[in-house]
């Protein structure tokens, strides 16, 4: 074991940690922080993994790819806050409006 | 010399790259539309009528070539990313391409100005995601499609704007969000165990082992709750009832298709062929489920939109119950699969579209205040009494076909649960058809007003229907075509 | 190692003692203005600190100037963030601490 | 050496916890301000766990976009909503009633089992990273840059990064399409006007020096574009506007350069080449270096639109 599968688990608990916060916590904004930390843990379980053989030149794939993450998941963060912001000025509660009877 | 030309067309039609195409045009247009909303429009209308020239172009490409390979940079996998296209693919881009054309004429008369400037680029960037998906042989790649698809998706079901519109918009992004991300780490644990992203390298590569086991769940969690299976679902009813009516259409008939055909075609060259009976007996048995419980909830419903989007989610579970009956060598399934998808997309884009007329004649969709209009808008209730058919299973329609292959697997099979389940399924489709159907021909017990619907909408609306009718000839040479490049890993084709 | 790694080790390590004692006045001082206090002094002379034993060791000049220009901008947004900070406290109604 | 490598594993551990740390409190702590400066701590730390891991082209992207932009949007949301309730009380603030405790241990368990079972099946990888590193150093040549990261990015991949580019823009049609939002107060302060005025031509310049130095080290595109929204989301905090006749056709010309900029290259490859954004080896170079350039501005205007929220012309419109 070496230090990149020390951070493959931390990874993997930080996916764990957001995920769990996503169906506990009502609160939207709270949400949006989840998925940030969920992918926050995938992206270091990308690259964490791409550095466990050691000393040689650490795979660029993954860092190319998690760069693209980061953006994609700022262009979700930025539309779910404005999707939030929307929602609780309408309702005035910043959770899921209950289902009305199925 | 004029069979020289001729073939000098058919030489160059045969030479267009039409997969590339199939991105960068509908990208192109949306950014055209976002620049000048004046002419957004015709560009719209230009881009789904060359969508669809396209199309037919890579199926003839196909046909004349076989499986068509795109070595996007020229580096080819698994350094660089490579586009694919076979029949399942074809058959998708296919769906989405006559459903784009429908949709795309329909909404030129149902949207106002402030919402149609909004809606244009947003669809055809919607566009540009479902044909890169299904032009899509990398798994990273697909990842990107699948957030560019959500994310569109999204938006346009918050169009409307309201409290219900934004409440289901949330609640459908925080839903495919959370599959992105399970999906994403699938692709993360497949890339390390394997050394590549690329769908056929992995293919080859993978053996059963603990990170296969651990991808296979994570892919299969997050693509399951995108396509809305049972227990899953819960996000899809309020998302689709609550978007503007071309939004609905399109969601339902395209949207849950996508992440459905990712999960069929990573199960058919991943997993499949590792043995994996028990996840398959376990996706077949929550389509049971959601057959059985988005049937009693359509039953129970008192809005149209309402009702057309618990079908949906009843009409996803046939979609899964191919899972288990697919065994060995055995395509008829599969082959079930592609004839119910392709209808139901044709069918359920009517029924939405259908939703559509009937609140802009009426203000309101509520099944039993419908005011004979039977005789209002003869056409529209053709093409939901046409639709109907096709979801219910009857003769000669397209989801009569694709129910009957799919009866036909189970009963080889001598899986006669399931056999009852479809049976059950289709009953209760009758059911709730003919509860709308019933309604249109009484009179309301309140007074209403009620507006002139455009010709446009009616007409689009009808023609799907009859298309997904008429699916039902068609079935031959569509399943014929599903079958190049043997998707579903045999040479057996057809019935 | 040569003497100059020694100082710049002697250096960062006076560096990160004033990190330590911002960081305790962070925590420790009684509101938000002596808090602020004690965060940029100790941290902007930390951070002097770290940055000339970084360029004690520095393979060039280049390397050197960057992290001056680093310290420099640092210097400058911690001053201005720091007033920003005390100046929507005392918006918001928050009284100095007497004791 | 044994000495060295303890400090490094206690280094690595700390880090690792923290991170944990600081993410369970962001995701519990009852005080949604705290909760989210406990965020951007967080994406501080990840950006040094990125150097840990030699993954300096995305630190760089992690401060500036994972911490600083997202922070920054935020932090704008929790501003934003104060301005919708009147009397000052942030909507978003209002406690939720908080799930059985029943409910939370299940949803525990299930998810300790989860990591249970992800963590088994990464452990037990092969100690050989089966990745392309191989693959992508033999064609760094013909790549036209010298820095991999970019070359994954703008080369061999660079069909993922065209997509990346619909997203960012699809992300700001999205938010323009829901429709205005409350403005925050603007903030007018000497300090901070002198503030900006003096940061933008650094900002700039670092922009410039990221995208430039981004061929052949840690940098590109997307971190100079960030930068470069830095400095944007600071014109808009010191209350600068767009003029308005920058604001309809020119600043929507603007965020579709990036996009466009590709498609224009991806055509023009298609038909020398006959593939999609096959770059000739001896223009590539070049071309990565103009779509990059393109892109940085782009990506810099869609962020700081972003952050803005509302469209400008639907603003002034209200």
């Amino acid at each position: 074991m070496n230090v990149a599968f020390l951070y493959t688990l931390v990874g993997v608990g930080l996916f764990c940690l957001g995920l769990y916060a996503l169906i506990v916590q009502a609160h939207l904004l709270r949400k949006i922080l989840a998925f940030n930390i969920m992918g926050s843990g995938i992206f270091l379980v990308l690259v964490a993994l791409a550095k466990r053989s050691g000393n040689a030149i650490p795979d660029p794939v993954p860092h190319a790819m998690v760069i693209t993450g980061i953006v994609v998941a700022v262009s979700a963060t930025a539309l779910a806050l404005t999707l939030i912001l929307k929602l609780t000025t309408e309702t005035g509660k910043a959770e899921l409006p209950d289902e009305g009877g199925e | 010399m004029r069979v020289e030309s001729s073939t000098l067309m058919a030489a160059i039609f045969l030479d267009v790259p039409w997969a590339v195409v199939l991105i960068l045009l509908p990208l192109a247009g949306a950014l055209v539309c976002f620049i000048s909303p004046a002419v957004a429009k015709s560009v719209v209308l230009l881009t789904v009528f060359a969508n669809t020239v396209s199309v037919a172009g890579l199926a003839w490409q196909v046909m004349e070539n076989g499986v068509y390979r795109h070595a996007v940079g020229g580096w080819g996998a698994p350094l660089g990313i490579d586009l694919y296209a076979d029949g399942l693919s074809l058959l998708m881009l296919l769906m989405t391409a006559l459903v784009g054309l429908a949709v795309s004429v329909y909404s030129t008369a149902y949207f106002d100005q402030p919402q149609a400037a909004r809606f244009w680029p947003l669809w055809l960037l919607l566009l540009t995601a479902l044909n890169a998906l299904f032009l899509a042989a990398d798994i990273f790649n697909i990842y990107v499609t699948l957030e560019l698809m959500g994310l569109s998706a999204v938006a346009l079901s918050a169009l409307s704007g309201g409290k219900d519109a934004l409440g289901g918009a949330m609640r459908y992004l925080l839903a495919t969000l959370l599959g992105s991300l399970l999906f994403l780490f699938g692709v993360a644990l497949l890339y390390h165990g394997f050394g590549s992203v690329d769908i056929i390298i992995l293919g080859q590569r993978i053996v059963a082992s603990p990170i296969v086991w651990a991808a296979l769940a994570l892919i299969t969690a997050g693509l399951t709750l995108k396509t809305a299976l049972f227990p899953l679902h819960f996000w899809l009813p309020p998302a689709h009832a609550s978007a503007p009516a071309p939004v609905s259409a399109v969601l339902s008939a395209l949207v849950v298709k996508a992440s459905f055909y990712i999960l069929l075609r990573l199960w058919l060259e991943f997993f499949a062929p590792l043995g994996v009976e028990d996840i398959g007996t376990l996706l077949g048995l929550l389509g049971a489920a959601a057959v059985l419980w988005g049937s009693v909830q359509a039953l129970r419903q008192s809005r149209l939109k309402l009702l057309v989007a618990y079908s949906t989610v009843a009409q996803i579970g046939y979609l899964f119950l191919a899972f288990p009956l697919a065994v060995g060598s055995n395509v008829t399934a599969w082959n079930a699969v592609a004839c119910l998808a392709l209808s139901h997309a044709l069918a359920k884009a009517a029924m939405f579209l259908v939703a559509g007329n009937l609140l802009r004649f009426g203000g309101h969709d509520r099944i039993a205040d419908l005011d004979r209009v039977v005789q209002r808008l003869p056409l529209t209730v053709a093409a939901f009494a046409l639709a109907g058919m096709s979801i219910m299973g009857l003769p000669p329609s397209g989801g009569f076909v694709g129910k009957w292959l799919l009866l036909e697997a189970a009963l080889i099979q001598g899986r006669w649960d399931l056999a009852a389940v479809m049976m059950i399924g289709g009953l209760m489709a009758a059911g709730y058809v003919f509860k709308v159907l019933g309604f249109a021909f009484t009179q309301a017990n309140i007074p209403q007003k009620s507006k002139a619907v455009p010709a446009t909408m009616e007409w689009a609306a009808l023609l799907l229907a009859v298309a997904a009718v008429l699916l039902g000839f068609l079935a031959v040479p569509l399943l014929a075509l599903v079958g190049m490049g043997m998707p579903f890993g045999s040479s057996e084709v057809g019935p | 190692m040569m003497v100059s790694d020694y100082l710049a080790v002697v250096v960062l390590i006076l560096g990160a003692i004033f990190f330590l004692a911002g960081t305790l006045g962070l925590l420790r001082f009684p509101d938000v203005y002596t808090r602020l206090h004690a965060l940029t002094k100790a941290d902007n002379v930390g951070l002097g600190l770290i940055v000339i034993g970084l360029g004690i060791t520095s393979e060039s000049l280049v390397v050197a100037g960057k992290l001056l220009l680093i310290w420099l901008l640092v210097l400058l947004a911690g001053a201005s963030v720091s007033y920003l900070i005390a100046r929507a406290a005392l918006h918001k109604g928050i009284r100095l601490w007497k004791r | 050496m044994e000495a060295l490598s303890l400090l490094q594993w206690s280094f690595d551990g700390l880090l690792g916890l923290s991170l944990l740390w600081l993410a369970w409190q962001a995701l519990v702590c009852t005080d949604l301000f705290k909760a989210v400066v406990l965020f951007i701590a967080f994406g501080l730390l990840m950006a040094l766990t990125w150097v840990r891991l030699a993954a300096p082209d995305i630190a760089l992207a992690e401060a500036a976009i994972g911490a600083g932009l997202t922070g920054a949007l935020l932090l704008s949301a929790l501003a934003r909503s104060r301005v919708i309730q009147a009397n000052g009380e942030s909507l978003l603030n209002v406690p939720l009633a908080a799930r059985k405790l029943q409910f939370r241990w299940l949803v525990a368990i299930i998810l300790l089992i989860v990591a249970a079972g992800l963590g088994y099946a990464v452990l037990g990888l092969p100690p050989e990273a089966a990745g392309l590193s191989t693959e992508v150093a033999a064609n760094l040549t013909l790549s036209g840059v010298g820095n991999p990261v970019t070359a994954v990015l703008l080369n061999f991949r660079a069909y993922d990064t065209l997509l990346e580019m619909a997203v960012l823009l699809l992300a700001l049609l999205a938010v323009w399409s829901l429709g205005g939002l409350p403005q925050r107060e603007a903030v007018t302060d000497p300090v901070l006007d002198s503030l900006v005025r003096l940061l933008i031509p650094v900002l700039i310049l670092v922009s410039a020096y990221l995208l430039w130095v981004g061929a052949d080290a840690p940098g590109g595109a997307f971190q100079a574009g960030s930068v470069l929204s830095a400095a944007g989301v600071l014109l808009l905090l010191a209350g600068w506007r767009l003029p308005l006749r920058l604001a309809q056709r020119p600043l929507r010309f603007a965020l579709v350069a990036g996009t466009g900029t590709f498609i224009a290259i991806a055509v023009l490859t298609l038909i020398s080449t006959g593939r999609l954004l096959e770059y000739p080896p001896a223009q590539a170079g070049t071309l990565i270096l103009i779509l990059e350039a393109v892109a940085t501005i782009s990506i810099g205007v869609t962020l700081a639109a972003l952050f803005q929220g509302a469209s400008p012309v639907h603003k002034e419109k209200q």
